[in-house]
């Protein structure tokens, strides 16, 4: 392990950018949110930036390939580059375990190449949390936010940030800041586990529990009737989609420039009302099905098709952004409590 | 903290579910956490007695559910505070629900708390004590921390244009006046920077914009079955945030669509997830209405008509309009 | 790493031959800008066409995947997308990519039964794939029964193939039907449903079953009585899709998605979903 | 649209300019203009609109992301309207819209609406060519550009 003061963090962010592009959370006045470092921006103490960190793999949109037409003749332009190999520092145990939920989706066959690209380029510096909101339910997927996963788990105590590899890749890179750093016996890093550990015990959703969901349980909640009273007020808007670190639905659309078209891939959520709609009909057609659809997918679809794997991290976005305050917490507390289930 | 309490608010409901005045109640449901409300549907005391909450917390505007409320049969008992009471006379000036539906209580309001404020107060909320002008934010593991209620207002509660119900059948408490808190000071000072400065100010705020539609979907002014935003024959239809250009498009499109008929309710900005201070934009709108065509006030009566849909012959032209809009203030 | 072709990127197409078949439903040929087949599919598999600026969408092969030299797209004009392809003149280039889904099992299942093929309106699009293959390699199937309806004689697909190829087969049997009586037609007159019903079919056999919504929970109904079991009877299903690889996430029913698990279901795998579709 | 025209090639800059012109005053006018030879930059696109009020704030929005450098919008003098009060509510609109347009920073001289008559051919080709000439002066639209449509 290799340990740097806080007060040279600035010396380290520097060595690493002098090598890779380097992103890290910084405050704004809408919340921290990744930006790539430059002398003068500061780490965000924050607990976690307001979107994930999955715009670095999934961008919001992003284009997919340009089209030149002249008369009945069409060219495709592939606009695919090669990403310059890069850092992201800062990224909370629940963030990186969303890249192994998005792995599953776009690396799964057929690959998607323009998420490949950047994933493989891509060198992931996590950070211990050392205080966990009451909106974290991470250990509820066995998450620990003590022991990030990543390429290099980093622990930030009051006065120095604590370094240790994981892979070969974080390896290489402790190699190129060692003469900035020094060795460290992980003594400091141990204790701030244990307090973390500890301070999860304290928070209120610790004993949540999502063993009640699972692959096999399509028939036992798709028509429990508490999804009518979970969905009655939600506004159909995009926010715990957008935020969410684990939803990956896209749309791809084509944009007229005037000289050509550029087909993109953007953010598309399953709570919008035209998300499904066909031009021969609609499968879901109120906000009743589409809520369901969001939080089926993440606790029941999306483990059967990936081993038992459930599409949420326990990040708590969703929590504090949902303009009415509904979320998973509240699906995951309420089905199937009510007695009359699968009426 | 508020003036009226949970217990008030049961008991008038259970007394209108009793006597059959409302088949339902549109209330407040208690969350995991002190601040996290949802709005909910009640049918029963009991009900009531065990998930209906009210406090600082209970901010969302109940107006644009009663579009798809009185959609169903019965009648639905809901809460309005003061604000909430002028998107309710536009909605109805805008014939989107049957007056007759509804019954509405007015309840007045010192104010709702800005969850996001409370946040920055403490890490790791445990609960939220509101003691008159003092909170209190006890934290799961920093101990207790006592700030000014005031200073956990949001925008749209220090600047609150009015404490006056506009509608209401039945009222609990005592009603209010319509107040001047200074809501256009904000606007006047982005007015007051260089349109270097200007622009430099919204391409920061806007630039965060991710395009959930929050703003929209929440807004009681947005009532369009189908928004011109989401409609592919349009050819504004754009659900990316693809560059800068698309979210100023979007929000000053959508702002003009609500220009004249927006009641100030704020719920546009407290439902933003980027925080980006939507209200201002449509602030400057209602701003420059009063200025160039006479104070107009969206909602505080029913059948008014909206500044836009009007006119007279000796109206400012734009280019005077726009100069005056910077040296009025 | 961009040898990698993507999947979402396609290939151009050209459209070689546009044949008007009912007054809303046009088949297309469309082969590469050098004249091949863009790429072989099986029968009940899909390709997503588009035109650059207007959109991409999903259509079933028509075509056998017996004909090596190009693909046909039975398109029914009913939205943004689908009316431009109507718009357009042969030598047109378009892009196509796939093949998508999963095919109608004809080299497992299918192999030594009589077939029962069961299609309204432009549902018979995904069936003429499998009926030409199954017509290809007669002799690895049993008897073949088709039922077609349509509204009229003028909205029936595919009508001089059918008149002049498919009922000449030995072994294969057409039935033809139109909603309502019309002058110069002398065959059934009635609702597909119905007709199953009179036909009376053993249930000695596979049915597959393609048509709007209504249709095919009547036949389904009807096969019922016949004494059909859920495990004889496969459809096709239609969802919005966007990537055709199971990644864009809106058209799933239940855990499996229609372009990459379907869009051929049997009936009793379809019980096991939730209900919408 | 061609965007050759606006390119700097060591030339004087060229702006493009949309005018949105009612089909009975403002595009009469032009024709005017046209008819007694009255000059005015080939820079300025026309758009015939059947009134003034017909423009919505979304197609000036649009001309901008599609590579206008100012949009100016004319209709019949206040009170001359084919359709008796089109052109007020054209005034109360563009009054706010532009009033929007300037609190985001946008130039506001990017932006005017001029009343021209049938017969007012010269202040046709006086307004074009004061109102080029100071989109001229503010050089390229940068605040309300759409990278994606420069080529």
């Amino acid at each position: 392990m290799r340990k740097i003061s806080l007060d040279r963090i600035n010396d380290l962010f520097a060595a690493i950018a002098a090598e890779f592009r380097l992103y890290l959370p910084v405050d704004t006045n809408g919340g921290a949110r990744y930006e790539e470092w430059a002398e003068g921006k500061i780490l965000s103490d924050e607990l976690n930036t307001v979107r994930s960190a999955k715009d670095f793999f999934f961008p919001q949109t992003e284009n997919l390939m340009d089209f030149k037409t002249e008369g009945k003749k069409i060219e495709i332009v592939d606009t695919r580059s090669e990403t310059e190999d890069f850092v992201i520092f800062g990224v909370k145990a629940c963030d990186v375990r969303s890249f192994d939920v998005l792995d599953r989706v776009f690396l799964a066959e057929p690959q998607d190449s323009f998420y490949k690209n950047r994933r493989e380029h891509s060198l992931i510096l996590s950070m211990a949390c050392a205080k966990p909101h009451e909106t974290c339910f991470c250990t509820t997927f066995g998450i620990d936010p003590s022991a990030p996963m990543g390429d290099i788990v980093c622990y930030k105590t009051e006065d120095a940030l604590y370094m240790d590899a994981k892979t070969e890749k974080g390896a290489a890179l402790l190699k190129k800041i060692e003469s900035i750093t020094v060795e460290d016996n992980g003594e400091a890093a141990e204790k701030q586990k244990k307090v973390i550990r500890e301070r999860l015990e304290k928070l209120p959703l610790h004993n949540l529990t999502a063993d009640r969901f699972g692959g096999d349980k399509t028939a036992e909640f798709f028509k429990a009737p508490e999804w009518k009273e979970l969905s009655a007020s939600c506004l159909g808007c995009g926010t715990c989609t957008f935020v969410c670190p684990t939803c990956q639905c896209y749309d791809i659309k084509d944009f007229n420039t005037g000289h050509g078209i550029k087909r993109f891939r953007c953010w598309d959520s399953c709570m919008y009302s035209e998300f499904t709609k066909m031009s021969a009909g609609q499968p879901r057609l109120t906000q009743l099905e589409r809520f369901r659809q969001r939080f089926m997918h993440k606790l029941v679809y999306f483990p059967a098709n990936n081993d038992g794997m459930f599409a949420c991290v326990g990040c708590g976005r969703c929590l504090s952004k949902c303009p009415i305050q509904m979320n998973i917490v509240k699906v995951m507390k309420t089905l199937g409590k009510g007695e009359e289930k699968n009426v | 903290m508020q003036a009226v309490t949970r217990e008030i608010l049961i008991n008038k409901a259970a007394e209108l579910l009793g006597n059959g005045t409302v088949d339902r109640v549109f209330g407040w449901k208690k969350g995991e956490f002190s601040y996290d409300v949802t709005p909910a549907l009640f049918t029963t005391r009991e009900a009531m007695d065990a998930d209906f909450v009210f406090g600082d917390f209970c901010g969302a505007n109940f107006s644009k559910y009663l579009v798809a409320e009185t959609r169903k049969e019965g009648k639905v008992l809901v809460f309005l505070k003061p604000c909430d009471t002028y998107s309710f006379n536009q909605l109805l000036t805008e014939h989107r629900f049957d007056r007759e539906k509804v019954y509405v209580v007015g309840i007045p309001c010192s104010g709702m708390l800005d969850t996001v404020k409370i946040k920055a107060v403490a890490e790791g909320i445990a609960s939220v004590e509101d003691n008159g002008d003092r909170v209190t934010v006890h934290s799961l593991f920093d101990g207790d921390v006592t700030v000014s209620r005031n200073d956990m207002l949001p925008d749209r509660c220090k600047n609150c244009k009015s404490k006056k119900h506009v509608a209401y059948d039945e009222l609990i408490g005592e009603d209010g006046e319509v107040i001047d808190s200074g809501r256009f000071d904000e606007v006047e000072k982005l007015e007051k920077m260089t349109p270097d400065e200007r622009f430099a100010f919204w391409q920061n705020e806007l630039s965060r914009c991710i395009r959930c539609n929050a703003c929209r979907d929440v807004c009681p002014a947005c009532t369009c079955e189908k928004c011109v935003f989401d409609n592919p024959d349009s050819g504004v239809e754009n659900k990316a945030a693809a560059n800068s250009f698309e979210e100023k498009m979007f929000h000053i499109i959508r702002a003009f669509h609500v220009a004249g008929r927006c009641t100030d309710c704020g719920e546009c900005s407290r439902v933003c997830p980027q925080h980006i201070p939507l209200h201002l934009l449509n602030r400057k709108f209602i701003k420059d209405i009063n200025e160039f065509y006479g104070d107009y006030q969206a909602g505080a009566e029913v059948g008014s008509r909206a500044p836009l849909v009007n006119y007279t012959a000796d109206d400012p032209e734009p280019a005077e309009a726009v100069e005056r809009s910077h040296h009025d203030a | 790493m961009f040898e990698l072709n993507d999947p979402l990127i396609p290939v151009i197409g050209e459209v070689t031959d546009i044949r008007i078949d009912t007054p809303d439903i046009k088949t297309f040929r469309v082969v590469t800008p050098d004249g091949k087949k863009a790429f072989a599919h099986r029968p009940g598999q899909c390709a997503m066409l588009s035109m650059p600026g207007v959109g991409e969408a999903m259509f079933s092969i028509t075509s056998s995947p017996t004909n090596t030299e190009y693909m046909e797209f039975s398109i029914k004009k009913c939205g943004c997308v689908t009316e431009w392809l109507h718009s357009m003149e042969v030598g047109q280039q378009i892009t196509i990519r796939g093949p998508y889904g999963k095919p109608f099992p004809v080299d497992d299942e299918f192999v030594g039964k009589n077939l029962l093929f069961i299609a309204g309106g432009v549902g018979l699009a995904p069936l003429r794939s499998v009926i030409n293959y199954c017509r290809h390699y007669r002799d690895r199937y049993g008897k073949i029964d088709i039922v077609y309806g349509s509204r009229s004689k003028d909205d029936l697909l595919d009508y001089n193939e059918i008149i002049s190829e498919w009922a000449n087969d030995a072994g294969v049997n057409v039935h033809l039907t139109i909603d309502r009586e019309q002058e110069g037609w002398d065959g059934h007159v009635g609702f597909v449903p119905n007709y199953v019903k009179e036909l009376g079919f053993d249930t000695d056999k596979i049915a597959v079953l393609c048509g709007p919504p209504i249709m095919i929970k009547f036949t389904l109904n009807g096969l019922y009585e016949l004494g059909f079991d859920k495990t004889q009877i496969y459809t096709t299903l239609e969802l919005r899709m966007k990537c055709g690889i199971g990644k864009c996430g809106r058209c799933n029913v239940g855990s499996k998605y229609v372009c990459k698990d379907g869009p051929v279901f049997r009936f009793d795998q379809l019980d096991e979903l939730p209900d919408e579709y | 649209m061609s965007m050759k025209n606006i390119e700097n090639n060591n030339e004087t800059y060229r702006p493009l300019i949309v005018a949105f012109c009612c089909n009975w005053c403002s595009y009469a006018g032009a024709d005017l203009a046209g008819n007694n030879r009255l000059a005015y930059p080939a820079d300025v696109k026309i758009i015939r609109v059947p009134c003034s009020c017909r423009v919505n704030p979304t197609f000036i929005l649009r001309a901008f992301q599609r590579g206008a450098d100012g949009v100016i919008i004319c209709g019949c003098h206040p009170g001359d309207c084919h359709y008796t009060s089109g052109n007020y509510y054209t005034r109360r609109r563009m009054s706010l819209m532009f009033s929007m347009l300037d609190y985001l920073g946008i130039e506001r001289e990017r932006t005017r609406v001029e009343w021209v008559s049938a017969a007012e051919g010269a202040k046709f080709a006086a307004t074009m060519n004061d109102f080029c000439e100071t989109v001229a002066k503010l050089g390229k639209n940068k605040r309300l550009e759409d990278l994606r449509c420069k080529q």
